[in-house]
């Protein structure tokens, strides 16, 4: 209970800050000092071999804004490890130190207190600050959009509208094209479950959230053709959800539009499906199908419903479309693709299929008994 | 007089009635100390604006009435 | 005759709180910890509760009409009159409550029965009535997986029955241990926990009713 | 009854009263309401579901060996990440930090003889293999994919298996509450005579602040689980879009809990770097109010921030505007905690013990993930971050870098108390540095990696391998070095089971630390305190006298490192 009587400890401590301590701090601070010169004048993919080119306007705002943030952001680290690998080293316990000694006692500092609150708030306050401007002029910084286009997410590809243009471009079977120098809107939704949409390039990205309209507006600055990925997990193929975003010249990309104008006017044509092959759809099934579905009852599900005994399956009809699943039923679902409660199939241009491909399908699948 | 009616007046009297109790018994307790004397009269006071809401509601001034 | 038992001259609050504090130390402070764990279950239920109403009130401001359009068919406004009535028993349950408590802990046992019993039967009342409101707005077409103010009015409200519910259990819990005689003159927490239980019931009901029915 | 009578001042008698241990296996070591014997089963539980979450954690890294995916289908790499994340948060980081952590020191740091609620700790504990089970069963009904958020509507893809999945954290989420409740009550309630607010150890402020989120924000999480469940089961359309819902709403509801649950992580790792720091740099904290009050901004402060995580989900610009300037807000106190705590390095006298040196690790990489946190936070920039492998980097270096080494920080810190023995320091030395340098290369590279373009949740990255080629060398590097990790891991595990054995006697005080659980035995008795102690002061003050009256051991008035620990020996066996 008593509490046994030892010496009072021996405190230890250096004279001033410690050994070397303000060589140090300049040494730390004209680190800084270079590494700031360093990014804030260098392009950043000199200091980073895979940093994208920024290619609209508001792009090129972030990066600034990536700057000014990797030069606070290192130089609090850089103060941070620094010091705790000085204090480490310097104040390290020597062998044969007397047992008793303890550190110099100090409770409270409170000016340094006070410094050490202030500067990184006003440090913080100037990045909010420039984060406030970049994103003033990421949602309202765009004057009115010369070209206004749809993105809408799938499983698992893009769907992109264009204004005039009756039928859609699909990311699998061609890119996204926008102009320079025009200001853009996209309006981003999706059809099914939650994307996202981004290219690194154009440093924005939206998520593509069913029932909700979103729009990413900007203007492109250099031309060139990027990926496009899907950023947020929209199921099994998630990962192979790409596709390409080609930013073109003004007159190139009228050019191109009227090009996909003109396809669309020329579809719309009766699909022979008298003139299909039960053997090669066996074949075409395997290879685009199979990801998908299984030969399989109905409720063996992959990602869409299994697809035996598609024609006499009494579950079919109920629960697709009311319709009894004839040939003809099968070919509009290949050729215009399916959303609805049990699933989304991409459509013949998303799954790249021509109309032999479609009858040969129809006549393996009536063919499953 | 329809069902509404009827169940407006019943609802109205017993608004009066409870929320008058409620009223009367946060007065007798206010002096009362403790965790679960000041919990207690938290919930009967929030109870007796129950009360008001649901007279208010009676004589059609709040909600919807078709 | 309501307001009568409370400032019957039995003992003050001083006393009453006295009686508690002064015989049993150990007995006081075993019975503040769990008062305060108590409390603190019920705040956190208060949680569960608003992030309901929370989810309620999001999809009301984001939906395009109110009520919502299922096909071509606009659901109808809750029975407002009703719900007062009803809630008007609840709130009579929460004072007859306080009653029972009062009476208990001014040591008058056989008021502390009826008035427990008159709460008991009108939470089993207001039960039944919440039956009939359910089958009222069922009847209106308004379902549980059919919409969102289906799916939201079912989910809080069912939430909360199911809270009466319990609490009626409870307090008939809390009759017959009383009658078995594990609550004394000066150790009762655990009726105190029960009416603060039900007061707390009252209390959503508020919330809830102003939500569905007043807004 | 017998010997608190003598005491002055030890106020009533409840204090007095010495429950008897309890008899028999089952009573004393599986039902146990011993918050000692809890906590070991935290540890124990909480360990074995880091085997298997650390196991998928490989075979994704593994995974991506080659862009192309290396060696299972797009359908079990889902599964994978989706498991190791629920299972790394759930049933290993709050169970650690909270459940085994909190549950042994905290009562031992305040001077009580048990939590508030024995029973309901035991009941907290017993929910979470149920809710581990539940979660793993989930393989039995196909798996679930949509990741540890379980945005629908993706994840109502996953039929029986969503649901279930929606079971297991459900109960999580009770067992958090639960206990949030219980370590809520006991701090305020059961704290020594003499411990006011002011004194209480840090790691008790620690787990007040944790405790106050734990006990709010995860009934939040059970909420949003339980509406999904409910649509999974029922078809109600909380979050169904054609029907009204909104998948937005679901991430609110799940982000209002699964923000503050970084900070239920992290608050605890602080807790214990703050007890750390002090005793092996030999001299009082710097900043103790500083330090104490900031873990209340941050639990308080971190209610308000959720949506940060929502910038480009669909939520109004103002919202953005609003939720970024909170969010940088909240980078104040935890600047302040670190810049205290570096100062309490300043002219101490430093023993690199193994404890000491994870703690000084701790302060390297959260500081790091802390100013990834500031890229993130900023709505701009966090548009081209999120969903990169940028963010996986930044939680990583959070609650892998920081939560985690905190809990290695703990682990030879507290053993001895624990067990009655000292781990071995030269085991302790090795796993650090190789956690420390495994750790950092594997989860370094990912962030010019997410800067470049790599999506996370990718089972193959072709694409972006196609326009950065390195990326397949950096993703080898990563998988190479993550092995280390799991080399450190098994190292300290063995050092552990090792140690039970071969351990130095620790005695009373090894460290010569001055919080309370330092002034009874180690192995702490059943009752932990005979007679409860009275404070008058707080355990830092390394230049006075332990600030206590009414112990049960006769211990230094200045308490020092033993000398075992002194020399820095390695360890030796049967020593």
């Amino acid at each position: 209970m008593a509490q046994t009587t030892a010496p009072q400890p021996q405190q230890i401590g250096p004279k001033g800050m410690g050994p070397g301590f303000w060589p140090y701090t300049i040494a730390l601070t004209v680190l800084n000092v270079i590494f700031a010169l360093l990014i804030l004048f260098a392009p950043l993919d000199f200091i980073m071999p895979g940093w994208s080119h920024p290619v609209t306007d508001r792009a090129a705002d972030i990066d600034g804004l990536f700057k000014f943030m990797s030069v606070f952001g290192f130089a609090i680290f850089c103060y941070v490890a620094g010091y705790v690998a000085y204090f480490a080293i310097v104040f390290r316990r020597r062998p044969g130190e007397p047992a008793g000694t303890i550190g110099v006692v100090v409770h409270d500092a409170p000016k340094l207190e006070f410094w050490w609150t202030v500067i990184p708030s006003v440090l913080l306050v100037i990045l909010t600050g420039l984060s406030i401007v970049v994103w003033y002029k990421i949602q309202f910084g765009t004057g009115a959009p010369a070209l206004t286009m749809e993105v809408i997410g799938h499983q698992f590809y893009f769907e992109y509208r264009y204004p005039g243009l009756k039928g859609s471009v699909y990311s699998q079977t061609d890119a996204m094209h926008l102009p320079i120098g025009k200001p853009v809107r996209i309006l981003i939704t999706s059809a099914d479950v939650i994307h996202q949409f981004w290219a690194p390039e154009i440093r924005l990205k939206a998520a593509a959230v069913p029932g909700l309209v979103q729009n990413l507006n900007f203007t492109p600055t250099a031309p060139g053709t990027f990926d496009v990925a899907c950023s947020e997990y929209c199921g099994v193929d998630h990962s192979v959800m790409q596709g390409k975003l080609v930013i073109e010249s003004a007159d190139k990309f009228e050019k191109w539009l009227a090009a996909q104008k003109q396809r669309a006017a020329a579809g719309a044509h009766p699909i022979p499906l008298a003139r299909g092959n039960a053997a090669s759809g066996k074949a075409l099934f395997a290879q685009k199908c199979s990801a998908c579905h299984a030969i399989a009852p109905f409720d063996k599900k992959i990602v869409g419903p299994g697809l035996a005994k598609l024609t006499d399956d009494p579950q079919h009809p109920t629960l697709v479309t009311g319709k009894s699943p004839t040939r003809d039923h099968i070919a509009e679902i290949l050729e215009n693709g399916y959303t609805g409660p049990i699933g989304a199939m991409p459509n013949r241009q998303a799954n790249g299929l021509s109309d032999q491909n479609i009858a040969d399908l129809v006549a393996y699948l009536v063919s499953l008994k | 007089m329809t069902e509404a009616q009827i169940e407006k007046i019943i609802a109205l009297l017993g608004a009066l009635l409870v929320g008058v109790t409620a009223a009367v018994q946060l007065r007798n307790d206010w002096a009362a100390k403790g965790l679960d004397a000041l919990v207690t009269k938290v919930l009967l006071g929030l109870m007796a604006v129950g009360c008001v809401l649901a007279f208010l509601a009676a004589i059609n001034v709040l909600g919807v009435h078709a | 005759m309501a307001t009568a038992v409370a400032t019957a001259p039995l003992a003050g609050h001083e006393a009453v709180a006295a009686r508690y504090l002064e015989v049993d130390p150990v007995y006081a402070e075993t019975r503040s910890i769990r008062l305060l764990g108590f409390v603190f279950f019920l705040l956190s239920d208060c949680v569960l509760f608003g992030a309901f109403i929370f989810a309620y009130v999001y999809l009301r401001i984001s939906a395009p009409t109110w009520p919502p359009f299922v096909g071509n068919h606009r659901l109808p406004w809750f029975d407002t009159a009703f719900a007062a009535l009803n809630s008007i028993v609840l709130f009579g349950s929460g004072v007859t409550m306080h009653f029972a408590l009062e009476n208990w802990k001014h040591l008058n046992r056989q008021k502390f029965y009826r008035w427990l019993i008159a709460t008991i039967i009108l939470g089993l009342g207001f039960l039944l009535g919440q039956a009939h409101e359910w089958t009222g707005v069922l009847r209106g077409g308004v379902t549980w997986p059919g919409s969102t103010m289906g799916a939201s009015f079912f989910t809080l409200t069912g939430m909360h029955g199911f809270h009466v519910f319990v609490g009626v259990c409870y307090l008939t819990v809390l009759g017959l241990q009383a009658r078995r005689g594990i609550y004394t003159g000066s150790k009762y927490f655990g009726l105190t926990a029960g009416t603060l239980y039900w007061h707390f019931v009252d209390v959503i009901w508020v919330v809830l009713f102003t939500l569905f029915y007043v807004w | 009854m017998e010997a608190g009578t003598t005491a002055p001042h030890v106020g009533h008698d409840p204090h007095d009263h010495i429950h008897p241990p309890p008899e028999g296996f089952i009573r004393k070591y599986v039902f146990s309401l011993d918050h000692k014997v809890i906590a070991f089963q935290y540890f124990i539980t909480g360990l074995l579901f880091m085997l298997i979450a650390g196991s998928f954690a490989e075979l994704i890294r593994l995974q991506l060996w080659e862009p192309n995916g290396a060696i299972m289908s797009h359908n079990a790499y889902d599964t994978m990440f989706t498991i190791h994340g629920t299972a790394m948060v759930w049933l290993v980081v709050i169970p650690l930090v909270t459940g085994a952590l909190g549950n042994f020191v905290m009562p031992l740091q305040i001077g009580a003889r048990d939590v508030a609620f024995p029973w309901l700790n035991m009941l907290s504990f017993w929910i979470l293999p149920v809710a581990g089970l539940t979660l793993f069963s989930t393989f039995l009904a196909g798996g679930a994919h949509a990741g540890w958020t379980e945005y629908p509507p993706i994840s109502l893809a996953d039929g029986t298996a969503g649901a279930l999945w929606c079971a297991a954290i459900f109960l999580v989420g009770i067992s958090s509450t639960i206990t949030g409740l219980n370590f809520m009550v006991t701090i305020i309630k059961m704290r020594a005579p003499g411990m006011t607010w002011t004194r209480m150890p840090l790691f008790i402020w620690a787990s007040f602040a944790t405790a106050f989120m734990n006990m709010f924000a995860t009934v939040a999480l059970s909420s949003a689980l339980f509406a999904l469940f409910l649509e999974h089961v029922f078809n109600v359309p909380f979050f169904d879009a054609n029907r009204g819902g909104s998948a937005v709403l679901y991430e609110h509801m799940f982000w209002f809990y699964s923000h503050p649950a970084v900070y239920i992580f992290i608050l605890p790792a602080f807790g214990v770097i703050s007890e750390i720091l002090p005793v092996f740099a030999r001299k009082p904290i710097f900043g103790y109010k500083m330090i104490a009050f900031s873990s209340l901004a941050i639990a308080i402060l971190s209610f308000a921030v959720w949506a940060h995580h929502m910038f480009p989900s669909g939520i109004s610009p103002w919202l953005q505007l609003t939720f970024m300037i909170i969010t940088y807000a909240i980078g104040v106190p935890t600047g302040i905690k670190v810049f205290s705590w570096i100062a309490t390095l300043w002219a101490g006298r430093i023993h690199f013990t193994t404890a000491m040196l994870y703690a000084m690790g701790f302060l390297i990489t959260f500081t790091f993930g802390g100013i990834t946190g500031i890229f993130l936070a900023s709505v701009p920039a966090d548009f081209h971050e999120h969903g990169t492998y940028f963010v996986v980097a930044h939680f990583h270096y959070v609650v892998a870098g920081g939560a985690l080494m905190g809990f290695l920080a703990a682990i030879p810190y507290w053993y001895p108390k624990a067990t009655g023995r000292l781990m071995s320091e030269r085991m302790g030395r090795w796993s650090f540095w190789l956690f420390f340098i495994g750790f950092n290369a594997t989860f370094f590279p990912m962030h010019w990696l997410g800067l470049e373009g790599m999506p996370r949740r990718y089972a193959s990255y072709v694409a972006f391998a196609t326009g950065n080629p390195d990326a397949v060398f950096w993703n080898q590097f990563e998988t190479v070095f993550s092995f280390l990790m799991v080399v450190s891991i098994g190292l300290l595990a063995w050092n552990m089971i090792w140690s039970i054995r071969h351990g130095k006697p620790a005695g009373i005080n090894p460290w010569g630390a001055r919080t309370l659980e330092w002034t009874i035995s180690s192995p702490p008795p059943y009752y932990n305190f005979r007679k409860i102690p009275i404070v008058y002061d707080r355990p830092y003050d390394f230049d006075k006298p332990l600030p206590y009256r009414n112990l049960d051991n006769d211990i230094d008035a200045y308490p020092e490192p033993s000398p075992v620990l002194l020399r820095q020996e390695p360890v030796r066996a049967g020593a």
